[in-house]
């Protein structure tokens, strides 16, 4: 058991160092890239006129995914509704 | 596992409060921040506290599961159709059809900072609200059905 | 653009019809119950044609850029951005519309079968719902061109498919191994969101062609590289190759069988996704022969672990499970030799494109043979309640059609003429031969193994007397056998006429795959 | 001024974090992970991201919380070791 701990330990230990390396290596606030943001923030409000950019990008430019996210808490809720069928009505079940 | 009347009371007083503090969340969400999924989570934390608070049975007169899910399945409905009545009109999916055009939530908004104006944001405010409800409903149904199928004393009784 | 013009709007009803369908099915099937067979039919049946129109479109009339949210969806670039997509696009080329094609049909296939396979069982609402967001989720897993959009459709399908393994809630190891699949498509599916951050961290734009051009002028940077080492993880462990296999034969084997050769597509997505982040995000900027390299290993353990773990299995749904990662194998050994060479204009023209084409055309063939399979060890389960080798026996005497389409489907998985198995098979021995003949011999002789692995499955379960526990055991419903015969047909069709379908729609699926510029400049625009 | 109040909370994340994991009754790991959603929220909010923060507020310090409790009351409250 406390091996296996340890081996655990050293495994995480090693993602966590690659990753801090990695993100090392981007500058935090002050990306080399910002086109996409200053169409957002130039474009958005009018082009959707909500004058929160937040809103605009996530129900406007991006609502695909946001129907997507949508999509992932109701197949969450049709899989608890799926599994948890027996407790909640206790009905008889038969097998495929 | 019956709460005491003090978080019973503070519950209920606390209630109507969660849901408005939620509904103005989903409402304003193209003007402030926030927006379906926010408000939806805070008014969806309102019903759980209910849900802790009322720990017995006359909660399940209180808050039924079948309108929760019918509620859900409305609202992404809403969104979905909202989304596809832009191919009807002739345009692409997700466009927004309702911005700039007069209509509901339709009045154009010039760039820069204004008070803020309820009616703009063309679909997005109709998504908001869509989202808000699933989001609601969704996270209830969730906290419901787990709360009742591990309640010790009523789990496996009719729905 | 005026009026309604569904034409051009394909690729977005191809998302839209299924999550639609799936979203209204809870409500049918609470008011409605007698309609909703065929409200989940109806869906079904539309996505599929729906994804062939699109599939045909796209094999025609070359690659298919589909934006979200504009008016006119053909532009992917607004005039006044000053040249950066900033949508949501859909980039359907060829190899995407050929995953497409094998996810409609063998979804339309695993649905009528459904139809009576689950009339037994309870919670047939969640069923198929969650079935519908499978289709859903795979459907846009493999036509977006946007990593983000990619995620959330990964963890649609993850999802559902977590739900649908832990179906049935009467068994509790059904439960262990949902629980087990959606542990570690969660942490997948987290590898990947860590490896998007660190690409829109440096280059502020989430759209593959996008990113690949950006990452072209700037070169591979560190993030970069461990960004790839995350994709690869993630996509590696979701399509069940071997270091990270341990989830599939449990979830294979526990779910429903219907959901099970559905699942095998879902692998496949994600085997998609691999190859086209190796090819479409990284192609030139990377030393394609060491990822090459690495690829084709990991195909060799899965072919070779998957196999020998096969021959020792006794529930014949897990040793099809072992047979799955196996198979998953040759398709990375495939892809994985023409990565390779993608550097080497020469030897690409040589070999490296036909075992690109061998290893493409594996898929398809994989995922009808496999499902075929799948199927006929469901109907066993269905008709006779148990899944244990030693106590099966003598059904062929009572299940004909059963037992034929067995045959088909094993003979195809051994690769033996005239069934499609062959026909890929014979592509990847052939080129791989001229690349390194050890890894042929290989490949051979897992095949070999197979074989031997499906003999004894057949021998066990159709051949020898009678047995008196399954008298009354009758050939399995029509909707099944339909399903099943769907599937047999396409097996035997692409086995007599591999050119042809080589030609049509795989040839085409190779080469988008290995041209990088092409796809970027259907989005971006030129070439 | 903001950075002491973000070094604080950074401590705080730090510190529940590793206080969730090595709690041994479920029902104060699972508390608190509350706070530590709760701290998170503070700060996303204060790195300017409100929208954020009323999401980490309401779904993670709220919902998950009460689904953890759910589930606790279910299995009991210690955590087993064989």
């Amino acid at each position: 058991m406390n091996r296996k701990n340890g081996i655990t330990v050293c495994i995480i230990a090693i993602i966590a160092v690659v990753l801090i390396y990695a993100q090392s290596g981007i500058s935090f606030g002050d990306p080399v890239y910002q086109d996409m943001d200053q169409y957002f923030l130039l474009n958005g409000q009018v082009q959707t006129g909500g004058n929160n950019i937040c809103t605009d990008v996530v129900f406007d430019f991006r609502a695909f995914d946001t129907l997507g996210e949508a999509t992932v808490l109701f197949t969450a809720v049709m899989g608890v509704i799926v599994i948890f069928r027996r407790l909640m009505k206790g009905e008889e079940y038969e097998a495929e | 596992m019956k709460q005491s009347n003090i978080v019973r009371i503070t519950a209920d007083i606390m209630f109507p409060f969660i849901m408005i503090f939620g509904a103005y969340v989903v409402l304003h969400g193209h003007l402030t921040p926030g927006g379906g999924f926010q408000g939806g989570a805070v008014m969806a934390s309102g019903v759980v506290l209910l849900l802790i608070a009322h720990c017995d049975k006359d909660i399940k007169t209180l808050i039924p599961t079948q309108i929760l899910k019918n509620v859900e399945t409305f609202g992404l409905l809403l969104f979905g159709l909202s989304a596809l009545a832009a191919v009807i009109l002739g345009s692409g999916f997700f466009t927004n059809w309702l911005v700039n055009t007069g209509l509901l939530f339709g009045t154009p908004v010039e760039y820069g900072p204004n008070p803020g104006y309820l009616n703009t944001g063309g679909v997005i405010p109709v998504m908001n609200i869509a989202v808000g409800l699933e989001v609601l409903a969704a996270l209830s149904v969730i906290a419901v059905i787990m709360f009742r199928s591990t309640e010790p004393d009523c789990g496996g009784e009719e729905q | 653009m005026t009026g309604m013009d569904l034409f051009a709007n394909l690729p977005g009803l191809l998302l839209a019809v299924p999550l639609i369908f799936a979203f209204a099915t809870p409500l049918i099937g609470r008011y409605l119950p007698r309609a909703r067979d065929g409200w989940v039919l109806l869906g079904m049946v539309l996505t599929t044609v729906i994804g062939l129109l699109i599939a045909s479109a796209v094999f025609t009339g070359g690659t298919v850029a589909y934006t979200f949210g504009v008016p006119d969806p053909s532009v992917t670039v607004p005039p006044d951005s000053g040249g950066i997509p900033v949508r949501i696009i859909f980039n359907i080329d060829a190899m995407s519309a050929f995953m497409v094609v094998i996810a409609v049909v063998t979804g339309l296939c695993v649905m009528l079968y459904s139809l009576s396979a689950a009339s037994r069982s309870s919670g047939k609402d969640g069923y198929y719902t969650l079935f519908l967001l499978l289709v859903a989720g795979v459907l846009g897993m493999v036509c977006t061109g946007d990593l983000f959009n990619f995620f959330v459709f990964l963890e649609i399908a993850s999802l559902a498919g977590a739900a649908l393994v832990a179906f049935r809630v009467d068994k509790g190891i059904a439960i262990e191994a949902g629980l087990k699949y959606a542990m570690l498509s969660t942490i997948g599916g987290l590898f990947f969101l860590l490896g998007v951050a660190l690409l829109f961290g440096q280059y502020n734009t989430l759209n593959i062609a996008f990113l690949a051009e950006r990452m072209g002028t700037t070169g591979l940077t560190t993030p970069d590289a461990v960004a790839l080492v995350l994709f690869v993880t993630a996509l590696a462990m979701k399509c069940g190759a071997v270091p990270m296999h341990f989830w599939a034969p449990d979830a294979y084997a526990m779910a429903p069988a219907a959901v099970t050769a559905f699942l095998v597509v879902s692998s496949q997505a994600s085997l998609y996704a691999l190859f086209r982040i190796c090819f479409s995000l990284y192609g030139q900027t990377l030393n394609t022969v060491l990822l090459g390299w690495f690829i084709i290993i990991l195909g060799l353990l899965s072919m070779f672990i998957g196999v020998t773990m096969a021959i020792l299995q006794k529930d014949v749904k897990r040793l099809m499970a072992y047979h799955a990662v196996s198979q998953t194998g040759y398709m990375l050994l495939g892809v994985g030799v023409g990565l390779a060479v993608l550097s080497s204009p020469l030897l690409l023209s040589n070999f490296g494109m036909m075992a690109m084409e061998g290893g493409i055309f594996h898929i398809m063939n994989h995922a009808f043979y496999k499902g075929l399979l799948f199927l006929t060890a469901g109907v066993i389960f269905y008709r006779c309640g148990t899944r244990n080798l030693n106590d099966l026996g003598g059904l062929g005497h009572s299940m004909k059609w059963t037992m034929l389409f067995f045959i088909i489907g094993a003979l195809a998985i051994a690769g033996i003429p005239p069934f499609n198995g062959f026909a890929s098979k014979l592509m990847i021995y052939e080129s791989v031969f001229s690349f390194n003949p050890l890894l042929s011999i290989i490949a051979m002789v897992v095949s070999i193994l197979t074989l031997a692995s499906f003999v004894k499955v057949f021998h066990s379960i159709f051949m020898g007397p009678k047995r008196p526990e399954f008298a009354d055991v009758t050939e399995a419903p029509l909707p099944m056998l339909f399903g099943m015969g769907v599937l047999s047909i396409l097996v035997i069709l692409f086995g007599i006429f591999p050119e042809q379908v080589v030609e049509v729609m795989v040839a085409p699926a190779a080469s988008a795959l290995a041209d990088q510029a092409g796809y970027i400049g259907s989005v971006m625009g030129g070439a | 001024m903001i950075e002491v109040l973000q070094i604080i909370i950074l401590i705080g994340l730090l510190l529940t974090a590793i206080l969730a994991v090595l709690q041994t009754d479920l029902l104060h790991a699972a508390v608190t992970l509350g706070a530590f959603s709760f701290l998170l929220a503070l700060e996303f909010y204060i790195l300017q991201a409100p929208d954020v923060a009323i999401a980490e507020a309401g779904i993670g310090a709220a919902l998950t919380t009460a689904i953890f409790i759910f589930a606790i009351r279910a299995v009991g409250r210690k955590e087993v070791t064989s």
